[in-house]
């Protein structure tokens, strides 16, 4: 897709070089489909089925909250649509009770939040498996895939003080997000925030790290050790939130760190590494203020307004530009539809035996339209393809203008004048007898 | 004179010519394929006022998120490569017609009989949702439908599961499946794909009455396969029609090393293909033919299984030579079925060929291959022969045909035939035919089908497997695990149908035994078990005994009263699959094993006193010993450690077995599960118990056994954990106070406090 | 019309209705020409050609800077891009000098400013005219004519806190860059910020005021008042930019008070009419701040902060909106030409002579599996059409995945399985041979 000159001055952050070819990548991962035979796995876990594993690059014996994960695309017998299924083994669910958390993450809406809709357990896989249903992101690849493994033959993307600006200011975002349901974020760990377009960051798995905490205390509890419960845990999730905030500088900290080389960078206290970055002040004392111990969000959010405001503004661009990409594309659809009612119509094996498409029939027109629009030759009978033309008639036909075409038949011994008003008629009429 | 008129054509209106195209499309504008630039909407759409062509129906409805439709492995496995192109047969019966529209499919709630705790409510119908329903493809209308206008699979041969309730296995409605009074066989016992054999060898009268008569014996060292399957067929006699779970069996089975070996302890639900599944239930018959056979000789200390080959024995004779080396080899042995896995050869006629043509292939067989020879120690071909000498009276068949050659079975028309005639040819094999053969009167004996086992593959390609059997005389029944409904004649004999293949076929001699003798075993029945010890491993000294041996002066008669308790401990518990939105769900009941049975004399100087207490050696993973439940220590069942009383299984069982057998009246309290879980069943009449005794009726309430004794007579027990002596102790006292509450006709207020 | 979640209509398949209509009003807004001759306007202006004046709903004879104001759509000779173009009449610009703000608007680079392009002076209207040139927005309408006209049919949106919120960051972002180049606001002037999208607010005629303000200073200058160059002008700017948030404040308190009734609200103090504002307690106290003299863009930004994010969110949210809608358009471009490509190849009766399309043809399964794309029928033989079908294996006919499909002949006697992959490719070396 070609970019307008004022588009190219954009700031490039959230726009990938090439959208139609992104999107059409897109596109295909989502319609990736394998016969389940090939791949041992259940027809179907629950309402959910079409499972086909989504390439994990990272790690092929993940283990996710410490127990085996894996990951699929699925479909839902509900709804028809694509979802993404976590499966972690052998989680010990054993009461409704556990998978409470699910309801107030189902509430959870933001932009950087992958959202959440269903968990349950499942013995579709042989063994009894925790099962967690989110939003679908082809393509989507995890923070660590994104800027520290080569996939295929894609480069990791570099890391850059832009890059990490936009990254807290998004985290920041589904942060206050997740505390806003009384929820806390636990651990911002780099294998589960996906990119699921150019410089757009999701938190994933969520609710699971809750219902696996649950699964443990109700465990502890059945071994003696007692839990309190009430107040306490509102205590507790007030003070796991402000916890978050120094996760998030953690997870900042060392993506920073992958961009200097600090020898022996374990070793060294984290404040003393913030020095070493070769960033901004700003940055320095933004993630300095993160890792402080009497930090808040409040005064984290204040500090962080100016860079808000440049991320929103990339996100304006963004939109923008997808607007303006959709713009020219907007009377395809149209195209689509009529080219699949003509195909709908034609060359149907029981219309074959009734006589309407032969050379007397009612249809005969289209037939011989058809060979007008697409069968074109030049004097010495060789094939044209004119996309142009196709377009053009295709265009006629749809708006049924008066104008008069000159069909031949084949043998080109008759010919026939009509208009497109007419075939535009006579196409509705046989589509109307088909439904 | 008149001028000739002028030829005009008269229009009526003005010929319609084609329009030339005037506005030009600018070069800029031009579409191609290859490029999306221009964008499409360069050609501008003309002006309209009416409706686009292009619009479509906005109330027309498509339907999306139905499972797709997987390629069938049929197809799949015969496909041929024809000019680069993979090609295979459609077969339009099976597959249905071509561009078919896959109808979209929700979760639907089923009408599924309800479960037994909710039967008091009206309506005998209840919906249940159920996500496993997604695939299943049961019709609507009888259950025991065994035939389908449809070509669908008729609803009797359909895969069932059991579902559970929150109160588990007991409170799923079997009697709803059977209304016969023949047995069927409880899904999840495991290894669910052995209950078609069992089936068929149940109802096999020679090898049904061979079996039971095993149990006249006293038991032997070890658990005898053999035996358990003779405890299983006189349960399934008992049972009359009720349900039965083949757990014993199982236990014992799953517990054999070659079993493990050959792979035929499977889990549950672990997929297998059609073919795969015929060749574990074939390898699983040959085993338990040959496991019965040696079991035979260890049961009757003999060194010949003479019983068992009489019935199934086919003698043949096996050849090895080489035209390498000196290497030749005959040999005569016993099988006890036979693999049809050769194909009769080319036919003029092909479409007369039957089963016959296929089974006399498969009695003379000769292949090659290549060994290291220990004569010669080099390796070179050999030739191996195998030729049957001699048919049995009864006739097992291994059909182990691949999936293609089956498929060709199917458009054979009588294939299966009814009966046939066997004679012997003048090398002296066996010949085979429909009809008598002329002038061949010698040796001649009559077969008849007596039974198969049948795979059923829907069309989700989901393969089960079930039995075809004749009950009594010219009766056939369909078992289809606790599914039983009789079956017509014309039904059992056709082979046509894509959803069904013989995988096991048995044929009977007509001059064999033809009926049951269900008695055989009391003949001679030895009960010394009674009144001795037989210790799985040791002696009396160092354990810790807790129960007088009876003597023959107390020998049980019929109406003896005995109180008996049983505990258990855990193998695999519980599973569910929970849903935050849904009630959860159980998936997988508990399994558990017996460990420990106390029976107690109930009359007589000795009454309360102990007589067996048995602890049951445990050959498998104990999960849990629910101690506070059963009393029983981990250490307990383990012959190296335990200081118990310890037996094996089928010693204790033989106890319980015999005790029922001489009328021996049980006392205990909530006696159902215990029987159950011991697998064992007994007559109503021969059962007192506690639990159902003091019923209350008006809040359908049973009592506990603590709850009870702490009402009646005040005593608590049960304070620490259970003990099943303690128990039936309780349970005793409570029959009698009972008897006592009837006669003074105190219950009623006695229950009410 | 009642649908379950698993039906879809023709109007789920494609592009949202409204979206639809909106962007074709769009691209109907920029393809609108009437013939030059009818509007008597001059051929060309500078480069740009093909004017036509944008409706303007607000004041037939508006006024800007104090000059009489008319604006174009125009086509640049040089680009071929689409510009609006702003004349003032009669501004006294004498000197090329007066035009250098236009140096420093031109890298003001912001999602909420109108970019400006150029600026000079033409006769070819017959006076002497300042023309400047912008980015051309279809459809936009002013702050006034979005909140207080009703324009054709569609009444003025109403004024909410939310949006309000949107506007105050949006503008905030505006204000931000454009002091970030050295430049100041001027004035928020609700005729002089357009709505280009739903929510969407951008500053316009950017540059003009500083231009007009040249020439006055020159003219002043020119008439003996001495101006003071230098440090002088750089206090200005940074006193304007101070006073940018003063005028902000001014905008939202008047977009605010439409709100609400108070009488002679014109008589009344700013802070009083902040208290009797029906928003939040919240939003009264940044306005409050706005109109404190000693307030600073600094502390407003912080006190933002919390608002830029959700702002922020929002756009993210309609990004990810307009990505999916152009994903299924992008899909429809590539559907319409392999649909072409279907017809092109299929059919043509010059093959049907050659055996390539008999039962054993190379081409055989192409159109087999037009048959099982096109004309499903249902159990009983009768033609059914599903859309949803068509478009699927389409899809995945285009992107060419592994799964695979199973094709019966007319005859059902026998069937062919065959990937959309192979399928793919025999349809693209079908159609090469063509062309």
């Amino acid at each position: 897709m070609n970019k307008r000159p004022n588009e190219r001055t954009v700031n490039d952050l959230f726009l990938s070089g090439n959208l139609r070819e992104y999107l059409q990548q897109k596109n295909e991962a989502s319609l990736r489909a394998i016969p389940n035979s090939q791949l041992n796995l259940p027809l179907h876990v629950g309402p959910y089925h079409s499972l086909y594993p989504v390439d994990k690059h990272f790690d092929k014996t993940d283990k996710s909250f410490g127990y085996l994960a894996t990951i699929f695309k699925c479909v839902s017998n509900l709804d028809g649509r694509l979802y993404c299924m976590r499966r972690l083994e052998g989680v010990p669910i054993t009461s409704g009770k556990f998978l409470e958390p699910i309801k107030k993450w189902k509430l959870v809406d933001s932009a950087n939040v992958v959202k959440v809709y269903d968990a349950f357990t499942s013995k579709a896989f042989g063994d009894l498996s925790l099962i967690t249903i989110y939003d679908y992101y082809p393509l989507s690849l995890n923070l660590m895939e994104t800027h520290f493994y080569r996939i295929g033959n894609k480069d990791p993307e570099l890391i850059t003080e832009a890059i990490l600006w936009s990254y807290i200011v998004q985290l920041t975002n589904a942060a206050m997000e997740i505390h806003n349901k009384g929820l806390f974020v636990g651990e911002f760990d780099p294998t589960k925030i996906i990119v699921t377009n150019k410089g757009r960051v999701r938190l994933s798995s969520c609710a699971i790290g809750d219902i696996v905490e649950a699964s443990k205390d109700h465990n502890q509890f059945q071994n003696g050790n007692q839990k309190v419960e009430g107040e306490t845990d509102g205590a507790k999730v007030i003070d796991e939130q402000k916890k978050d905030l120094e996760r998030l500088g953690g997870l900042v900290l060392n993506l920073s760190k992958s961009t200097t080389f600090i020898k022996d960078s374990s070793t060294i206290k984290p404040m003393e590494i913030i020095d070493r970055l070769t960033f901004s002040d700003e940055f320095k004392k933004i993630l300095r203020y993160c890792l402080t111990p009497d930090s808040t969000w409040k005064h984290f959010q204040e500090l962080l307004a100016p860079h808000i405001l440049e991320v929103a503004n990339g996100f304006e661009n963004s939109a923008d530009y997808m607007e303006s990409s959709l713009l020219t594309e907007v009377e395809n659809a149209r195209l689509v539809r009529l080219l699949c009612k003509l195909d709908v119509i034609s060359e149907r094996p029981e219309f074959i035996k009734d006589g309407s498409w032969s050379e007397t029939g009612e249809r005969y027109p289209i037939k011989l339209f058809k060979d007008y629009v697409f069968h074109q030759v030049d004097e010495a009978g060789n094939s044209v393809v004119d996309l142009t033309h196709i377009v053009n008639c295709l265009n006629k036909l749809d708006s049924g203008v008066d104008e008069n075409v000159l069909l031949v038949s084949p043998d080109e011994m008759t010919c026939l004048v009509m208009s497109y008003k007419r075939l535009k008629e006579l196409v509705e009429s046989s589509f109307r007898s088909l439904s | 004179q008149i001028a000739p008129i002028p030829s005009f054509t008269v229009y009526s209106t003005p010929v319609d010519l084609p329009t030339v195209d005037r506005e030009l499309i600018p070069l800029s504008n031009h579409l191609s394929f290859d490029s999306y630039m221009p964008p499409l909407n360069s050609l501008k759409l003309p002006h309209y006022e009416e409706m686009l062509l292009s619009a479509w129906p906005p109330e027309m409805v498509f339907q999306v998120g139905s499972l797709p439709k997987p390629i069938d492995y049929e197809i799949l496995r015969s496909l041929e490569s024809i000019q680069g192109f993979q090609v295979a047969r459609y077969n339009k019966d099976k597959f249905g017609p071509r561009n078919v529209v896959t109808k979209y499919k929700k979760r639907q709630k089923l009408s599924m009989p309800k479960f037994i705790s909710e039967q008091d409510d009206d309506d005998e119908m209840s919906e249940i949702e159920e996500d496993d329903r997604l695939m299943d493809e049961h019709q609507s209308g009888d259950i025991f439908s065994t035939t389908s206008t449809t070509d669908e699979v008729p609803n009797a041969f359909c895969l069932f599961r059991i579902a559970y309730s929150k109160f588990g296995v007991d409170d799923f409605d079997f009697g709803y499946y059977n209304k016969t009074a023949f047995s069927g066989l409880e899904a999840d016992a495991g290894n669910t794909y052995t209950n078609s054999i069992l089936q068929l060898y149940r109802f096999n009268p020679p090898l049904c009455n061979y079996i039971l008569k095993t149990l006249a014996e006293d038991v032997a060292e070890d658990d005898l396969i053999l035996v358990e399957l003779g405890y299983l067929f006189d349960m399934m006699v008992k049972a009359n029609g009720r349900h039965c779970a083949a757990s014993n069996f199982q236990r014992i089975f799953s517990a054999i090393p070659e079993a493990q070996r050959l792979g035929l302890v499977t889990e549950d639900g672990r997929p297998y293909d059609a073919y795969g599944q015929r060749r574990l239930v074939q390898t699983f018959n040959r085993f338990i033919l040959e496991k019965m056979s040696q079991d035979e000789q260890t049961l009757y200390k003999s060194t010949s299984s003479s019983r068992m080959n009489a019935i199934t024995g086919i003698p043949t004779e096996t050849a090895v030579f080489s035209s390498f080396c000196t290497l030749s080899q005959k040999r005569s042995t016993f099988f006890h079925s036979i693999d049809v896995n050769s194909l009769p050869p080319p036919s003029p006629t092909p479409s007369n060929l039957t089963i016959l043509n296929y089974i006399e292939a498969s009695m003379n067989k000769k292949v090659q291959h290549m060994i290291t020879c220990d004569t010669c120690k080099r390796q070179h071909p050999i030739d191996a022969s195998l030729r049957v000498e001699e048919l049995p009276p009864d006739l097992i068949l291994n059909i182990d045909l691949t999936d293609e050659q089956l498929n060709k079975v199917r458009f054979l028309d009588g294939w299966m035939v009814p009966e046939f005639y066997m004679t012997v040819s003048s090398t002296g094999s066996p010949i085979l035919r429909t009809n008598i053969v002329a002038g061949s009167h010698v040796g001649v004996r009559k077969y008849k089908l007596a039974g198969y086992v049948a795979q059923i593959t829907d069309r989700a390609n989901r393969s089960h497997l079930v039995t075809i059997t004749e009950t009594s005389e010219s009766s056939w029944c369909l078992f289809n695990d606790f599914l039983v409904t009789p079956i017509a004649t014309e039904e059992v004999f056709n082979m046509s149908y894509w959803w069904k293949k013989p995988v096991i076929v048995v044929y009977r001699a007509v001059d064999t035994v033809s009926t049951f003798d269900y008695q055989c075993y009391k003949q001679g029945l030895n009960d010394s078990i009674l009144y001795r010890d037989h210790f799985a491993k040791g002696t009396r000294e160092g354990k810790a005994v807790e129960y007088e041996l009876l003597t023959h002066d107390e020998a049980p008669q019929a109406g003896t009263m005995v109180a008996i308790d049983a505990e258990f401990v855990q193998l695999v518990p519980q599973e569910f699959e929970i849903s935050f939105h849904k009630q959860k769900r159980l998936v997988k009941p508990k399994k558990l094993a017996l460990g420990r049975i106390s029976v107690l004399r109930c009359e007589g100087e000795k009454e309360g006193e102990c007589f067996i207490d048995d602890y049951i050696v445990a050959s498998e993973h104990i999960d849990d010993y629910i101690t506070s439940f059963s009393g029983i220590e981990p250490g307990d069942l383990d012959p190296d450690k335990s200081k118990r009383t310890l037996v094996t299984l089928q010693t204790a069982y033989r106890k319980m077995w015999l005790l029922l057998n001489l009328g021996c009246i049980f006392v205990g309290h909530s006696l159902k599960g215990d029987f159950r879980m011991i697998n064992i069943q007994v007559p109503l009449e021969q059962v007192r118990d506690t639990a159902e005794l003091y019923y209350l009726k008006k809040e359908r309430r049973k009592l506990s056994l603590k709850y009870l004794i702490y009402q009646v007579f005040q005593d608590n027990v049960q304070t620490g954990n259970h003990d099943s002596i303690e128990d039936a102790y309780s349970a005793l006292r409570l029959y009698r106070k009972y008897l006592e509450l009837v006669r003074t006709g105190q219950l009623e207020s006695t229950l009410q406090r």
